[in-house]
């Protein structure tokens, strides 16, 4: 296998392609008067079409574009990873952005735009192809939290999550600039070639470049202390746009960080101990914040910051066992959290509903199913067997122990413990609480059900069959670093 | 001292005002022209360097795109005055943060003094500055062959940038039915 | 027949199906007998399975059925699959057994109540979970079982959570259920990090060789595991949730929490029996917590008016007693305890149902009295269980109780002290359980007219199962009659291929130390068996003195009486010097020990968490600036730490 | 001769200004234009290693990195006008609604 290889292979990107034509695709159907309808469908059939892509490259282990491309396992496992989020995202956006009169066909547009940048990201080793593949994510990202623009808390969350993003990439490319002085390159195949060399040559750069690609990446997945824009963006934004924040982007950066962390600059020792501390703060301070959460959808930020607190915890322990158990609790997350975070969307198509805890009082009386749904993505989040969640922390928990990470599983396990409290809140208030106020009753669409039933099956399917997934999460570790 | 030292040390000086200047202005025009003055003295700097071309794009793109696109909004939105900030708050309130911007910069300096680096026997580095460094020509040729992927991607940056904006600064009429109130959460 | 085992917990998760998917939209009658027949063909499989392992030769009497292959990473892998040995056979005997007279007693007593569909459902997903917590045949499976039955525990403690209390008594279980749960999942962990297994066989076999027997490591496993089952099993310092649990309907109290998810953490520990041999600190732990929980739970009991509190309390102190048989290391005395415990305090609880059942729902003694003659079949068998819980020769609970007794005195590692507490407690023990009946069913008819006037015999479906417990619980300690009698004890030797390690680690220790005598253990028991009768008498006195005495059980405690000479004396004197301060005593640890101190530790953490909450959500103001300078401080110590460090 | 440390000093100056801008300016344009000199800091200090290196690669990326700049500032004015529209002011500190 050529690693510099030349070659201008476009097979390598045709996932990212179709997703881009679809795009372009809707952008120009905007000038007909019936885009608003179409638009949806033929974002749906790129992501269809883009998946279809993938599947053809399974297995591909690929190079182009003079080295700039990497088509490896482990990038096409995140290519399907960022696809199925888009779709299911797509699905919960629908019904919501009709009835709340932002069903814009920019919006798909966006998405698929957003999505391709995500690709790009986790399929380079190069550091400024990275680079622009989160920007290409960020910006349109921006826009969308935004993009109920009447809404006073939309925008905030737009201006918000756009002022602190640029804020983050300055310093992720700030430490690429001092990467790029110590190696004079961005590939990280090179600097990974000669990574003794360079960093005997130049340690303080080195190390200053990985501490500023850490914050930049970490703020993308929300790590304390880099975290306060989180709950924010993810209150103030549209629902549906939430759930794609809580995951896509996580998912990403999370792909960033395993590239470049764990499979290029891996054996540094006081990046170790970063990890750990970031570990520790991400997982205590998501779940103390969440403990008086009076609002769903931010209750579910500080849920997703913890989250990847528990991620990290993955990459602190470094090795194969920890990195396949990382990408299974990734697909488990985004299977109980987009189920989660699309019950919240239905219930908030409903008119005057702002997804506070008032609201769900009197859900199990109404909508019986939709609330056993609701209550088992809760205790997915909380970690119980024989939920996808259970197996997720199992594994990342078992990990850290073999490693010798004893006192990391331990405040691991403290704090999924403590998580039950407020994910319990959620069950309790639609289950046992009353009110006055008579509960509005939802009205399910077709688009939504198809997402509830997909991330079910997916939360009970991984739990009952964790094998199967840890199988495929361990094919995902092949990767050009 | 030769004129070279002369040159870097007016033009480091006045990029360095020129960003103080922006950042403590109150008013957003006057602060406008002076990152303009700080970019064109960084455009010096690039010079400086060898990045003729570089040079001149900062100057065309930014003073000349980039800001001009400040000051449009700035018109646009009339916000020569500076009465809806409200009373600016104390120096001492801001104590902490400009502590932490110093520690930074010290930080770096530190970095950068201690250990400027002995790339030299990098690999694919060379000792001497090679034909044609920082033209047009040998920007271009890289552009277009071993960076064609960023290059492209850049364009899709840009094509996602404008339609966002447009998303955002439009004005709707049809296609957006009213939601509840203005003031209703999404 | 083994090759059904499956069909065990299968049978009642088809049931929790049909009646949770269709969401008690059958008519009544339906669900009642979906739910009934789920568990009845369980039991009957049960039975079944039981004799089909008693035909094998003993040496092979443990069935490993694999459904499929849930977890394999390199060496290590977890199966769904299921253990047949002695053990579990007598648990999933008990357990479906106690379960359908229950789920029967049920339909009479959940009658009219709107959530019907729903209480089967959770009824049968709780002995889902229960069979698959006895019958898994490893570690990671049993937690599956051992956290549903936490669930199912969680969903009918609010069952009627139109009462807040109900719900918060819920939340309450749950999270001292899940602080437990932490101690069971990290002494997994350490066992899986050790012994690269989770697997029961695979464990025990290869721990003698991984573990160094009396080390830190053994002893730290076990005591995470033992406190995971404090949680469960609502010991000190967990117990707090067990009070609050009555909140839910009495079936349910009788089912979970008294006669089997409470013993799961008995079962848990006699289960890896092979693990707590080898750390004798650990055991002395176990029988410590275990006789003082069950002291200091007697003692509540003493003073509590809520007739399902004392019930509550009782348990707590019995399952004390369970895990002091452990903590001896008289696994098979602890098993058959809680056999015999599942039959007399389920049976308790359904009578004290039917009691309340007919007193309109009102729990509280002190308005209570005289009931004998309304309802006297749920008194003769209140009246059984209660015999058998306190002890009385020839009922089970005398049989299980004493050999723990004499186990805690006889065992290497027991020794005086832990009888002379245990012995105490029984005393105890007759003397709240006796007081119960007295207030109860005797003396003054203290209800108002207009509950007096809706006093009725419950109906047929509560009866029944009423009278097969009553029968079991006098005759269920007979399996395991002591070989002081001169009988061989059948239940002991029954658990033999389980405890075959332990046995002869107990077998060496014993050859440096006298064993008990036969002279001992018959004065022990004696000594007991007089304390009770003792402890009888003064309820007697002191709950019934003013009341005509009904005359059977006069002459039952005439001897006693001519014994204690001066009735009048005695009284008082056992009232001002004994009786008084024991029931301060036992105010005194309910308000300020159980109430103040535990429940406000509990609950101080939980406020603790909502203060370091509120103080850290101080960071979140809001404003764009803040969030940057705090991204700002964490990127200059990053890079402080990394590149100066 | 000065020395391409020098440089990459006054790289490090801008982009500390830089942070002390978005960390304390009110006004949400001049808040953006500390954000561009942030990336314009980290601009002059790939030049600047580009040269020590005498490796050209470095310029082509201070040439996307314009590109990624004037995308940045093209979707934050937008935002900008948005949020005119809606509160009549650009004080940062106005904006916050969500908190806690």
């Amino acid at each position: 296998m050529d690693l510099t290889s030349a070659s201008i292979n476009f097979s390598i990107i045709y996932p990212e392609i179709s997703l881009l034509i679809a795009a372009a695709l809707i952008l120009v159907s905007v000038f007909h008067k019936s885009a608003n309808r179409i638009a949806p469908y033929i974002a749906l059939i790129g992501i269809v079409v883009s998946i279809a892509m993938i599947f053809k490259q399974w297995g591909h282990q690929e190079s182009g574009f003079f080295g700039m491309i990497t088509c490896d396992s482990f990038g096409v496992t995140f290519k399907l990873i960022f696809d199925v989020t888009a779709l299911l995202s797509l699905l919960i956006a629908h019904r919501y952005m009709i009835s709340k009169g932002i069903n814009r066909p920019e919006f798909y547009a966006l998405l698929l735009i957003s999505t391709m940048g995500m690709m790009v990201m986790a399929n380079t080793t190069d550091l400024i192809v990275i680079f622009l593949g989160l920007e290409i994510m960020s910006v349109p990202l921006y826009v969308m939290a935004g993009f109920a623009k009447r809404s006073l808390w939309s925008s905030e969350a737009g201006i918000k999550y756009f002022i602190m993003g640029a804020f983050a990439s300055s310093f992720l490319l700030m430490g690429i600039a001092f990467i790029y002085g110590a190696s004079s390159t961005t590939d990280l195949r090179r600097i990974v070639a000669d990574f003794h060399f360079i960093m005997s040559n130049s340690p303080a750069y080195m190390l200053t470049g990985m501490a500023l690609i850490l914050v930049g990446f970490g703020f993308k997945i929300g790590a304390v202390p880099f975290h306060s824009w989180v709950p924010d963006v993810y209150e103030g934004a549209p629902t549906p746009v939430t759930a794609f924040f809580s995951v896509g982007p996580k998912a990403a950066g999370i792909a960033a960080l395993l590239r470049i962390f764990i499979f290029g600059f891996a054996n540094v020792m006081m990046l170790s101990t970063v990890f750990w501390v970031l570990a520790v703060l991400t997982m205590s301070v998501g779940n103390i914040l969440a403990l008086k959460q009076n609002n769903i959808k931010r209750l579910l930020a500080y849920s997703s910051i913890a989250h990847a607190g528990y991620i990290l915890v993955a990459l602190t322990v470094g090795g194969n066992d920890a990195i396949s158990a990382a990408i299974f609790y990734l697909v488990a997350y985004i299977m109980f959290n987009l189920g989660a975070f699309a019950v919240v969307t239905l219930m908030e198509t409903r008119s005057g509903c702002k997804s506070d805890f008032s609201e769900l009082v009197g859900l199990a009386k109404v909508h019986p199913y939709l609330a056993a749904v609701l209550t088992l993505f809760m205790f997915a989040l909380a970690g119980f067997p024989p939920t996808a969640g259970f197996f997720g922390k199992f594994y990342i928990f078992s990990a850290a122990i073999k490693s010798g990470y004893i006192w990391l599983a331990v405040i691991g396990m403290l704090n999924s413990f403590l998580s039950v409290y407020y994910y319990l809140r959620v069950v309790k208030t639609s289950y046992f609480d009353s009110s006055d106020k008579s509960f509005i009753p939802v009205k399910y669409s077709l688009s939504i059900i198809i997402v509830l039933v997909i991330t079910v099956i997916g939360t009970l399917g991984i739990g009952l069959f964790p094998q199967q997934f840890l199988n495929w999460s361990q094919s995902a570790l092949f990767a050009f670093l | 001292m030769n004129l070279d030292a002369v040159i870097f040390i007016i033009s480091a000086i006045v990029a360095v005002l020129g960003a103080s200047m922006m950042i403590f202005q109150r008013n957003p025009v006057m602060a406008v022209l002076s990152f303009m003055v700080s970019l064109l003295a960084q455009a010096v700097l690039y010079i400086q360097l060898d990045a003729l071309f570089l040079g001149a794009v900062l100057i065309i793109v930014y003073a000349g795109a980039v800001l001009v696109l400040f000051l449009f909004v700035i018109m646009l939105l009339n916000l020569r005055t500076t009465k809806e900030l409200g009373p600016s708050s104390s120096l001492m309130r801001h104590l902490g943060k400009y502590f932490l911007s110093f520690l930074l910069i010290m930080e770096f300096v530190f970095i950068i003094k201690s250990s400027f680096f002995k790339g030299a026997s990098l690999v694919g580095v060379m000792n001497m500055k090679p034909e044609g460094f920082g033209t047009v020509t040998s920007v271009a040729t890289l552009l277009f062959t071993k960076y064609l992927y960023p290059f492209e991607l850049t364009s899709i940056l840009i094509l996602v940038a404008i339609v966002g904006a447009v998303v955002m600064a439009r004005k709707d009429k049809n296609i957006d039915r009213p939601t509840e109130n203005k003031l209703g959460k999404n | 027949m083994s090759e059904y085992l499956f069909l065990v917990p299968l049978f009642p998760l088809i049931g929790f199906l049909i009646n949770g998917l269709l969401l008690g939209r059958l008519p009544r009658s339906m669900i009642a007998f979906i739910a009934c027949v789920s568990v009845g063909l369980s039991f009957i499989l049960s039975l079944f399975l039981f004799f089909g392992l008693k035909a094998m030769p003993p040496e092979i009497r443990i069935v490993e059925q694999v459904l499929f292959n849930w977890i394999i990473a390199g060496s290590f892998h977890a199966n769904i699959g299921f253990m047949l040995d002695p053990l579990s056979a007598v648990m999933i005997m008990v357990v479906s057994g106690v379960g359908f007279l229950i789920h029967i007693y049920s339909i009479g007593y959940m009658r009219g109540d709107t959530g019907y569909g729903r209480y089967f459902a959770y009824l049968n997903l709780f002995m889902f979970s229960m069979l698959i917590l006895v019958l898994a045949d490893n570690f990671l499976f049993m937690f599956v079982g051992w956290e549903g039955v936490g669930l199912c525990s969680y969903l009918l403690i609010g069952f009627w959570f139109e009462k807040k209390s109900a719900s918060d008594a819920g939340k309450k279980a749950f999270i001292t259920n899940r602080v437990g749960d932490f101690g069971f999942l990290l002494g997994m962990f350490i066992i899986f990090w050790q012994v690269g297994s989770l697997n029961f066989t695979e464990v025990m076999a290869s721990a003698p060789q991984v573990f160094v027997s009396g080390g830190v490591l053994i002893t730290v496993t076990c005591l995470l595991l033992f406190f995971g089952a404090t949680g469960k099993s609502a010991q000190i310092p967990l117990y707090v949730w067990l009070p609050d649990a009555m909140e839910g309907p009495t079936p349910v109290s009788a089912l979970i929490h008294a006669a089997t998810m409470v013993t799961a953490g008995v079962y848990m520990i006699v289960r890896t029996n092979v693990l707590f041999i080898m750390a004798p600190d650990a055991l002395m732990v176990v029988a410590i917590i275990g006789v003082v929980t069950a002291f200091y739970a007697a003692t509540i009991g003493l003073a509590q008016n809520d007739i399902k509190r004392v019930l509550a309390y009782s348990t707590i102190s019995q399952l004390g007693y369970m895990f002091l048989a452990c903590g001896v290391a008289a696994f098979s005395a602890g098993i058959f305890h809680l056999m015999t415990h599942a039959f007399f305090k389920a049976l308790l609880f359904m009578c004290a149902g039917s009691v309340i059942h007919a007193m309109s729902g009102q729990q509280d003694m002190r308005y209570m009295g005289g009931l004998k003659k309304y309802l006297p079949i749920t008194f003769l068998s209140m009246l059984m269980a209660t015999f058998a819980i306190s002890g009385i020769p020839g009922f089970s609970g005398f049989f299980s109780k004493d050999e723990i007794l004499w186990k805690s005195f006889s065992s290497p590692f027991g020794n005086y002290i832990l009888w002379a507490v245990g012995f105490i407690t029984a005393g105890l023990t007759a003397f709240y359980m006796f007081r119960l009946i007295y207030l109860t069913f005797y003396g003054k008819e203290r209800m108002d007219e207009k509950t007096k006037a809706h006093i009725h015999e419950s109906p047929k479906s509560m009866t029944v199962p009423l009278i097969i417990l009553a029968i079991l619980s006098v005759i269920g300690g007979w399996v395991g009659l002591p070989h002081l009698f001169g009988f061989t004890n059948n239940f002991e030797h029954w658990l033999e291929p389980v405890m075959r390690k332990t046995n002869q680690i107990i077998a060496a220790r014993r050859i440096n130390e006298a064993v008990g005598e036969t002279g001992i253990e018959w004065g022990l028991m004696i000594a007991t068996v007089a304390l009770v009768l003792i402890s009888i008498y003064f309820a007697y006195l002191i709950y019934n003195k003013r009341t005509e005495l009904a005359t059977s059980l006069r002459e039952k405690f005439s001897s006693v009486h001519k014994l204690l000479l001066n009735k009048y004396y005695i009284d008082e004197f056992y009232g001002a010097i004994v009786i008084r301060p024991l029931i301060y005593f036992s105010l005194f640890l309910w308000k300020v020990i159980d109430v103040a101190v535990i429940d406000g530790f509990i609950n101080g953490m939980a406020s603790s968490y909502d203060d370091v909450s509120g103080t850290l959500r101080t960071m979140q103001t809001g404003r764009v600036r803040t969030y940057a300078t705090i991204f700002l401080a964490g990127v200059v110590i990053i890079i402080a730490y990394m590149v100066f460090y | 001769m000065i020395s391409i440390s020098s440089y990459v000093i006054v790289a490090a100056v801008l982009f500390g200004i830089g942070t002390l801008g978005v960390l304390i300016s009110r006004n949400i344009i001049i808040l953006f234009m500390s954000l561009e000199l942030m990336l314009n800091a980290a601009s002059l200090a790939i030049i600047a290693f580009s040269r020590e290196l005498n490796v050209i690669d470095g310029h082509v990326f201070v040439f996307l990195i314009l590109a990624v700049a004037a995308a940045e500032a093209a979707v934050g004015l937008a935002m900008v006008i948005t949020l005119f529209r809606n509160k009549e002011t650009l004080n940062i500190d106005r904006f916050n609604l969500m908190k806690w």
